[in-house]
């Protein structure tokens, strides 16, 4: 095992232990603060896998947006402090022997299947990236790119009149 | 040309020759640990007390001038007292988050060190989205506030946790915007490239207007998001006592403060590199005898020379200006900051497009 | 376990949260506590508290004598302590009949003029720094502390001077006085244009004041404002020109109102009016008559029996003095009616609808100075 | 160095910072009592619960962060390439930046970045 | 460190003095007074210990940050110590706190009433240790001009919390306090406050 | 060197535990984070597939991308909606959300 | 108006009320009871018009209590004092805070510090002294052997 | 127009911040002019306080050891505060008639407000106020003084 492959198995663990605190955590401020672990060990993952641009962007949407947006509205509801109503302990088993079992089956099919890497390298310069978003081409990405825009838009039209509808 | 290009490369090869890779790789890890922990408490120290001259002197008077040579053992003092004072844990917070927020900080300004450029070949990594990763990393801060505010159970903490990540999150924008103009012009993120292209003149000169207003935008910006006056909100003194930190002591608080200095160099650094060429000398286009002599100056102190004016623009805003209400902050930036920011990066396109910066 | 929610004050969906500002805050200038209920930023309402300083002043006087019940006013208003002097000196001389000479009667509106440039000094050095600049505090601190140091001259003391005595003042002035009161004149006319350069022209601080805290003319009157307050709403209620004491009335000067009612206005009045002082200034310090300082009084000091009431223009407003006399020797009952008591009264008021920022401007702009409301 | 730095920075971080708190609590010795520990209010005991009620202006202003955040990750690539794309990529751009602000507009004009 | 202030040359000049036993140097002051309390050996004895012991009481004494608390008009002479004249930031003081947590000296600048002590109590129980007051100002002291016939004045703050240095004066000059805080300094280096004595620290 | 089935592994625990929250919880903010787990664990498979089995397309990035922004998007909406519920009925749980009726 | 006139003015609408000789200002007694009325009759009416209550006290007579009403006119430019009368043991007046707003912290300060209750206050409450103070310090028979060091 | 109006106000907003940097920017430069620190424990020996300052009540003893208080009590009855009290003691003159002197002056600093009416009231001009001001003691009984000097006397002639 080289260093790397050691690191691998490190951000995993630290990925799924703090996604499993995230699920359990009693108070929903802790439970934010864990998924916003997990969405910094996911984007230290991508760094080791060297896409380096998708870990950024990561970390710019997920952490420094969608993380501080759901803490607003943690803060917003007022329900930072107070323990969550903690599961029915049948549920709670329920649930994690569907979820053992889902494991379980699509663990299967992975090693059933068992991928195999390429050695080509991976050339993900963001220039590459900004070339095939800009290219009109049929392999580019600029009609997404474009529809994107108005993605955004209606989300924030729809966020602001539904945000703003109670406070009228 | 003095360079420390060549001391990071006999280094390097030095300890691959003699080592194993692993572990040459460990060892050169544990410099760069033990370099960027001596950078943190040279800047703690230095800044603070540059803070301190500034304002005084701005002010009238002295500042500090009785602790060792000119003052300078003052902030050595200030630290040790910081260490040895009583770092307390009220007992309604919640202990865990309260530890972990100042931990959190600093490791956001360490880890933000990282593409920094400090001299002609002296970088911890050349990351190849440099400028993104520092605005990513950069809105990490933010966290570590909102965590502190929320874990200290008290009301001044929370009401500066909130006010300072509306005014982060909002000035993150035009802050990356002002970033993109220069990304633009050099069509690289990396820092390297980006000092690369200046070398025949920085872009604040090269990029016409559009880059001066970029740089005044960014120096807005950075001022904001290292929250400091005058959009000091999140620690305003006169109205919420000491902000989100109000419960923090001793070393904990000594944490915050050090990281909010080391912010404050991280923004001015980038500043540097992007608009003032980092580490690159002043050069003016061809006149080959003139950027000699420019060379005869060291890199580092290029570079910290102008990180450092910037950093005193900085705390020069700080001692003349009020602060600002919290409404008319996030004015400032949706109002007036983002659409020019827009604006501008249209027309630096159109000049860089055409080909109209030198 | 985790937070102690046996005093709900807040109710879930209306967003009132209740905060308390003071008494240790650095922006309520002293001890002055505020409840506020806030709902975000905004501020729904707002509870003074005060006698975290109540010294019980007017209870001690009654056991002090018409000589020494006048040190302790100094202690009220602090930053005036000159003028609250004055007062009391006055109402003394009002009941004994005694006729004060002219050349303390000159010494007196100097010094009061001085205390009132001291005292708005420091007002705007902390209004500054209540809005987060802070090196106009400073500034302004070089100018008082220029006025410090005469005061220490000839009064003896920086701040608390007790210099104003039933009769007169207490000794005459240094022979130095007028040199050094027409240098610092000199010195803070240049000096008080930077002051405008630096904050009152500031687009950050003219956003901050304009249109906040908004006092109109009659809610003015009905709060009982005064001073500066009421004036910067359009109460023309300057005690120097409505009741005009010593020789005010032969002074040439002009009352400033401002109509506008809101910080700003009561900022650009403190600061008209300290320039209004140095010229009152100017008038009086090469025509200081010769004379005594001191008129004869009897050791003794008795009140005929009666009620005495006099008021003098403080820089924070009407300061009133009331005594009631019963013939002895201390005074059976004093009451001082001090600005700002009513002044704070119209806070709430004012500050309702405005955000937390804004409060500390609109108390800034009141210049409160606790001790004095709490006596 | 690669992204090992990283790791190394923040182990680093880490280090240092718990190294301070560690010599801190060594060092200090503390007294006890029973209000140290409540919530410091200006020296009066907080009333009520401190759960923040902000309105829904923060949240607002998170939001419309939020979107114009998501358009920043897309003008990255964009910037780096735009001088090797030519004039198309300034045609692209200044469509996805109108169709954005008129979300501003939007915004702006149904108040959201108004604060209330 | 030759600007740290010389002990030795101002009790020299306390002599030339108008009034030689009114001036009262600060070396003379921090010699014999008895101080309550025992002063604290430490457990080692041991040279590295008392040389630690020198560096941190020499850095707590050259960082004492004020709490900005002040009740009436000696606040304002505090603030006048605090300003460009007298400039206390030369000896690192200004870095004044509105947190308690944060600072080290509590400087009772002002009359303290009933009604405030409480508030004056929890202030000081809420700071960090070590932590140090001085009481500036003849009420603060003694409860000065509002001693008699008074009813809601609390005759002196150590009544409320216990006082390190006392100032006279109504108030004390700005010099007087920049002096006051020399004198805890000087009590600092020493080791005589309430924290380097350790046997005293269980009783509050 | 890690086999891709790992990082597949990885992804796929994650994906679960999502699930697990989406079961567990009534706390419509907690739901939505555990959508945001659920979406990421997609990602990492969706670059994973790119960088080692299909290194010659970008596709998977920029799936990934889209997915982000789609998340961001989805967050603010649903975000709203929680907000909108719970200023007219002060609750944010599902089970009293499910009894609403308009 | 002149003092003459407003005495004029005064004693023609309420003979029954005596006034005082000599004096600072006109000073007007005024039974407690009818306070309320006449309090609006003074801010209100054309030719009084006293909009602005400057001092409002109280004085302790150990064998009654007088509350001491200033009051001035901004329009009229005239001044008058109103002194009403209260029982020591029950002291018992009708608010002015409704008629002049500065009334309410100076009321509550006389509330406090001399014990008279002012009926209809929008919030009598303990506004200087601590909340558990007894006593009312401001009367004469007033002593506090603890906190009061008589010289 | 809008937009001008939007303008006009960046460049007036910016303008008048750049006069305010410009002040304290100006201060800065001018920084070794402008300042107006007095180094307080260094300037010691050339400290002038005005010397009407009151810092302290003292009493005057002339170089053999007398002062001319009378032990009248003036002072005490005037001072609004109880800061002073006199000891007084009969003392034999010469002529064997009895005389009142002072004994002890006692002298509460701690509780002296520095109002000068002491001074003002003593008919012999005993006493006087010091500009001594550094009274800071670690110890607040330290603080209350006996005022006249062990030994001393009363000047002969003063009545
Ligand atoms: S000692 Fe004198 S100056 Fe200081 S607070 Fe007391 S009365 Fe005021
Ligand atoms: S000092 Fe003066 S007034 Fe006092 S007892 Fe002596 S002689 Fe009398
Ligand atoms: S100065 Fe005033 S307080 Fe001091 S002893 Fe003299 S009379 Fe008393």
């Amino acid at each position: 095992m080289d260093i790397s492959t050691i690191i691998f198995y490190l951000i995993a663990a630290f990925i799924l232990g703090m996604a499993l605190l995230a699920v359990t955590a009693k108070q929903i401020f802790r439970s934010a603060i864990w998924l916003l672990f997990t969405l910094i060990g996911i984007a230290s993952l991508y760094f080791w896998m060297e896409v380096e641009f998708i870990a950024a962007v990561q970390i710019v949407v997920y952490v420094g947006g969608i993380v501080v947006l759901i803490i607003f509205s943690i803060f917003l509801t007022q329900q930072s402090a107070a323990d969550m109503p903690s599961p029915k302990l049948g549920r709670k088993i329920a649930a994690a022997v569907a979820s053992l079992l889902g494991l379980a089956l699509c663990g299967l099919l992975v090693y059933e299947y068992g991928f195999s890497k390429t050695e080509a390298t991976f050339d993900n310069e963001v220039s590459r990236i900004g070339t095939a978003m800009l290219n009109t081409g049929s392999d580019g990405y600029a009609l997404p790119f474009e529809a994107v825009s108005i993605l955004l838009l209606a989300a924030m039209v729809g966020a602001i009149v539904i945000a703003m509808k109670e406070s009228e | 040309m003095f360079s420390l290009e060549n001391i990071t490369q006999i280094v390097h090869t030095w300890l691959y020759e003699n080592m194993h890779p692993t572990l040459a790789l460990m060892v050169e890890f544990a410099f760069i640990g033990v370099l960027v922990i001596a950078l943190f408490a040279f800047l703690g120290l230095v800044l603070v007390m540059m803070e301190r001259k500034v304002s005084s002197w701005m002010q009238l008077r002295l500042g500090p001038n009785r602790i060792g040579p000119w003052g300078w053992f003052q902030t050595v003092a200030d630290t040790v007292k910081l260490i040895v004072k009583e770092g307390m844990t009220p007992n309604n917070v919640d202990k865990l988050l309260f530890n972990m927020a100042p931990i959190l900080v600093i490791i956001v300004s360490m880890v933000i060190m990282a593409p920094i450029m400090f001299a002609k070949g002296f970088q911890i990594w050349d990351i190849n989205i440099g400028v993104l990763f520092v605005s990513a990393v950069s809105s990490l801060s933010i966290i570590g506030i909102l965590m502190a505010g929320w874990a200290s159970n008290n009301k001044y903490s929370l009401l500066g946790a909130m006010r300072s990540g509306a005014q982060i999150v909002s000035y993150e924008l035009s802050a990356g915007l002002s970033m993109l103009t220069i990304v633009v012009l050099t069509g690289s993120l990396k820092m390297s490239d980006i000092i690369q292209a200046q070398e025949t003149g920085w872009w604040l000169f090269k990029g016409h207007i559009p880059a001066i207003i970029a740089f005044v935008i960014f120096i807005i910006a950075a001022t904001a998001e290292t929250n400091r006056a005058p959009f000091d909100l999140a620690e305003a003194e006169s109205e919420l006592t000491a902000g989100f930190h109000t419960e923090y002591s001793g070393m904990k608080f000594a944490l915050f403060f050090l990281a909010e200095y080391v912010n404050i160099f991280v923004v001015c650094a980038i500043g540097a590199t992007l608009f003032l060429g980092g580490w690159m000398p002043f050069h003016v286009g061809n006149w080959e005898q003139f950027n000699n002599i420019m060379d005869y100056i060291p890199t580092p102190i290029w570079f910290f020379g102008k990180t450092f004016f910037l950093i005193f623009v900085i705390m020069w805003f700080r001692w003349t200006f009020p602060r600002l209400r919290i409404d008319q902050l996030l004015n400032l930036e949706w109002k007036y900051l983002l659409p020019i920011s827009i604006f501008n990066i249209l027309l630096v396109t159109v000049i860089a497009l055409a080909g109209w910066h030198f | 376990m985790y937070r102690e929610t046996d005093i709900i004050q807040t109710i879930p969906g209306t967003d009132e949260m209740v905060i308390n500002v003071g008494p240790q805050h650095p922006s309520t200038h002293g001890v002055l506590h505020l409840v506020l209920t806030i709902n975000g930023e905004i501020v729904k309402k707002v509870e003074p508290h005060i006698g975290y300083i109540h010294r019980s002043i007017e209870k001690m006087c009654e056991s002090l004598t018409y000589r020494q019940f006048i040190y302790s006013t100094s202690r009220m208003d602090y930053l005036a302590a000159h003028t609250n002097n004055h007062a009391c000196a006055m109402c003394v001389e009002q009941g004994m009949g005694i006729e004060v000479p002219l050349r303390a009667q000159y010494i007196r509106v100097l010094m009061d003029e001085l205390t009132r440039i001291a005292s708005h000094c420091l007002w705007w050095g902390s209004i500054a720094m209540d809005c987060g600049a802070v090196t106009p505090f400073f500034l302004a601190f070089r100018e008082r502390e220029m006025i410090n140091s005469i005061m220490e001259e000839t009064c003896g003391a920086r701040l608390t001077m007790n210099y104003n005595v039933p009769g007169g003042v207490m000794a005459d002035i240094h022979p130095t006085f007028q040199q050094s009161v027409k240098d610092f004149v000199r010195h803070f006319r240049s000096k008080i244009d930077e002051y405008d350069e630096l904050v009152t022209g500031n687009i950050i601080f003219q956003s901050r004041l304009k249109g906040v805290g908004k006092l109109s003319k009659e809610d003015a009157i009905s709060y009982g404002c005064t001073g500066p307050t009421a004036r910067a709403s359009g109460v023309s209620c300057d005690v120097r020109k409505h009741f005009p004491y010593e020789i005010y009335n032969q002074i040439d000067f002009t009352e400033i109102t401002h109509t506008a009612g809101d910080s700003y206005a009561r900022y650009l009045m403190r600061l008209a009016e300290m320039r209004e002082s140095m010229s009152i200034i100017e008038q009086l310090i090469d025509n200081i008559p010769e004379g005594d300082y001191l008129a004869k009084t009897k050791a003794v000091l008795k009140l005929p029996k009666g009620e005495f009431y006099s008021r003098v223009e403080t820089p924070r407003g009407e300061l009133g003095v009331y005594i009631v006399s019963e013939g002895g020797t201390t005074p059976y009952r004093i009451k001082f009616r001090s600005p700002g008591f009513s002044n704070l009264s119209a806070l709430d008021h004012m500050t309702r609808g405005h955000k937390i920022g804004d409060l500390v401007a609109i108390m800034g702009t009141l210049d409160l100075v606790i001790p004095d409301i709490d006596r | 160095m690669g992204a090992g730095s990283l790791i190394a920075l923040a182990i680093a971080a880490i280090a240092f910072a718990s190294i301070a708190l560690m010599v801190a609590k060594l060092v200090t010795k503390a007294t006890k009592n029973k209000q140290k520990g409540e919530a410091y209010e200006c020296g009066i005991p907080s009333q009520g619960p401190n759960l923040i009620q902000f309105n829904v202006g923060y949240y607002l202003f998170a939001l419309v962060f939020l979107i114009f955040d998501v358009e920043l990750v897309f003008l990255y690539p964009w910037a780096v390439v735009v001088k090797s794309v030519g004039w198309i990529a300034l045609v692209e751009i200044v469509v996805f930046f109108f169709i954005l602000f008129l979300g501003l507009l939007y915004a702006h004009k149904k108040g959201a970045l108004q604060w209330k | 460190m030759s600007e740290v202030p010389n002990n030795e040359n101002i009790a020299a000049n306390a002599d030339t003095g108008a009034q030689p036993e009114a001036r009262k140097s600060i070396a003379e002051l921090a010699g014999p007074i008895p101080f309550p309390g025992t002063v604290h050996e430490t457990p080692g004895g041991g040279i590295l210990v008392s040389a630690m012991d020198d560096v941190i009481n020499w850095a707590r004494s050259n960082s004492l940050w004020p709490l900005t608390f002040g009740t009436s008009c000696c606040a304002i002479e505090m603030m006048s110590a605090y300003s460009a004249k007298y400039d206390w930031s030369r000896f690192g003081f200004e870095v004044a706190r509105a947190s308690p947590r944060q600072a080290d000296v509590i400087i009772i600048a002002g009359t303290i009433v009933n009604k405030m002590a409480p508030v004056l109590k929890r202030l000081y129980d809420q700071m960090a240790d070590p932590k140090y007051v001085v009481a500036m100002g003849a009420c603060a002291t003694s409860g000065g001009p509002f001693f008699y016939n008074t009813y809601s004045v609390v005759k002196g703050a150590d009544h409320v919390i216990p006082v390190d240095v006392y100032v006279a004066g109504c108030p004390p000059r700005p010099e007087a306090l920049i002096h006051a805080l020399m004198t805890l300094q000087v009590k600092i280096k020493a080791g005589m406050t309430r924290e380097q004595i350790r046997d005293e620290m269980k009783t509050t | 060197m890690v086999p891709v089935s790992h990082i597949l592994l990885l992804s796929t625990a994650l994906f679960f535990i999502g699930m697990y929250g989406l079961f567990t919880r009534r706390n419509m903010i907690a739901l939505l984070m555990s959508i945001e787990l659920m979406l990421n664990s997609i990602n990492i498979n969706f670059v994973a597939f790119n960088k080692y089995v299909w290194p010659g397309q970008l596709d998977g990035i920029f799936f990934t991308i889209f997915i982000i922004t789609i998340a961001a998007a989805e967050a603010a909406i649903a975000i709203a909606i929680v907000i909108n519920l719970y200023r007219s009925h002060l609750s944010i749980d599902v089970n009293d959300a499910a009894e609403l009726k308009h | 108006m002149t003092r003459e006139d407003l005495q004029q003015e005064l004693t023609g609408r309420f003979p029954d009320f005596t006034f005082e000789e000599g004096g600072q200002f006109l000073t007007m007694h005024v039974p407690a009871a009818q306070w309320s009325n006449i309090a609006y009759f003074l801010r209100d009416a054309p030719e009084m018009q006293f909009d602005f209550l400057f001092c409002l006290t109280c004085v302790d007579w150990l064998k009654h209590l007088t509350m001491v009403y200033h009051l001035r006119s901004y329009t009229h430019k005239h001044e008058l004092v109103v002194k009403c009368q209260l029982d020591r043991e029950q002291p018992e007046i009708a608010s002015a805070a409704y008629i002049w707003r500065t009334a309410e912290f100076h009321e509550r300060e006389v509330f406090e510090l001399f014990g008279v209750n002012f009926l209809q206050h929008p919030d009598l409450r303990k506004l200087i002294l601590p909340d558990d103070w007894v006593g009312y310090p401001l009367r004469k028979d007033y002593d506090d052997p603890i906190n009061m060091i008589k010289l | 127009m809008n937009l001008k109006q939007y303008f006009a106000d960046i460049f007036n907003g910016v303008k008048s911040l750049a006069t305010g940097m410009k002040v304290t920017g100006g201060y800065f430069l001018r920084h070794h002019k402008e300042k107006i620190t007095e180094q307080y424990p260094d300037n010691r020996d050339t400290l002038v306080l005005a010397e009407r300052f009151r810092g302290e009540v003292v009493m005057l003893h002339d170089e053999n050891n007398e002062h001319a208080c009378t032990g009248c009590t003036a002072c005490e009855l005037a001072c609004p505060n109880g800061t002073i009290k006199v000891i007084t003691k009969f003392d034999m003159t010469p002529e064997g008639k009895k005389k009142k002197a002072v004994d002890t002056f006692i002298y509460h600093l701690e509780l002296c407000t520095m109002c000068n009416l002491c001074v003002e009231a003593c008919p012999t001009g005993a006493i006087s106020m010091a500009n001594t001001f550094e009274h800071s003691v670690f110890d607040r009984s330290t603080l209350t003084k006996q005022l006249n000097k062990p030994g001393s006397k009363i000047r002969a002639g003063v009545e």
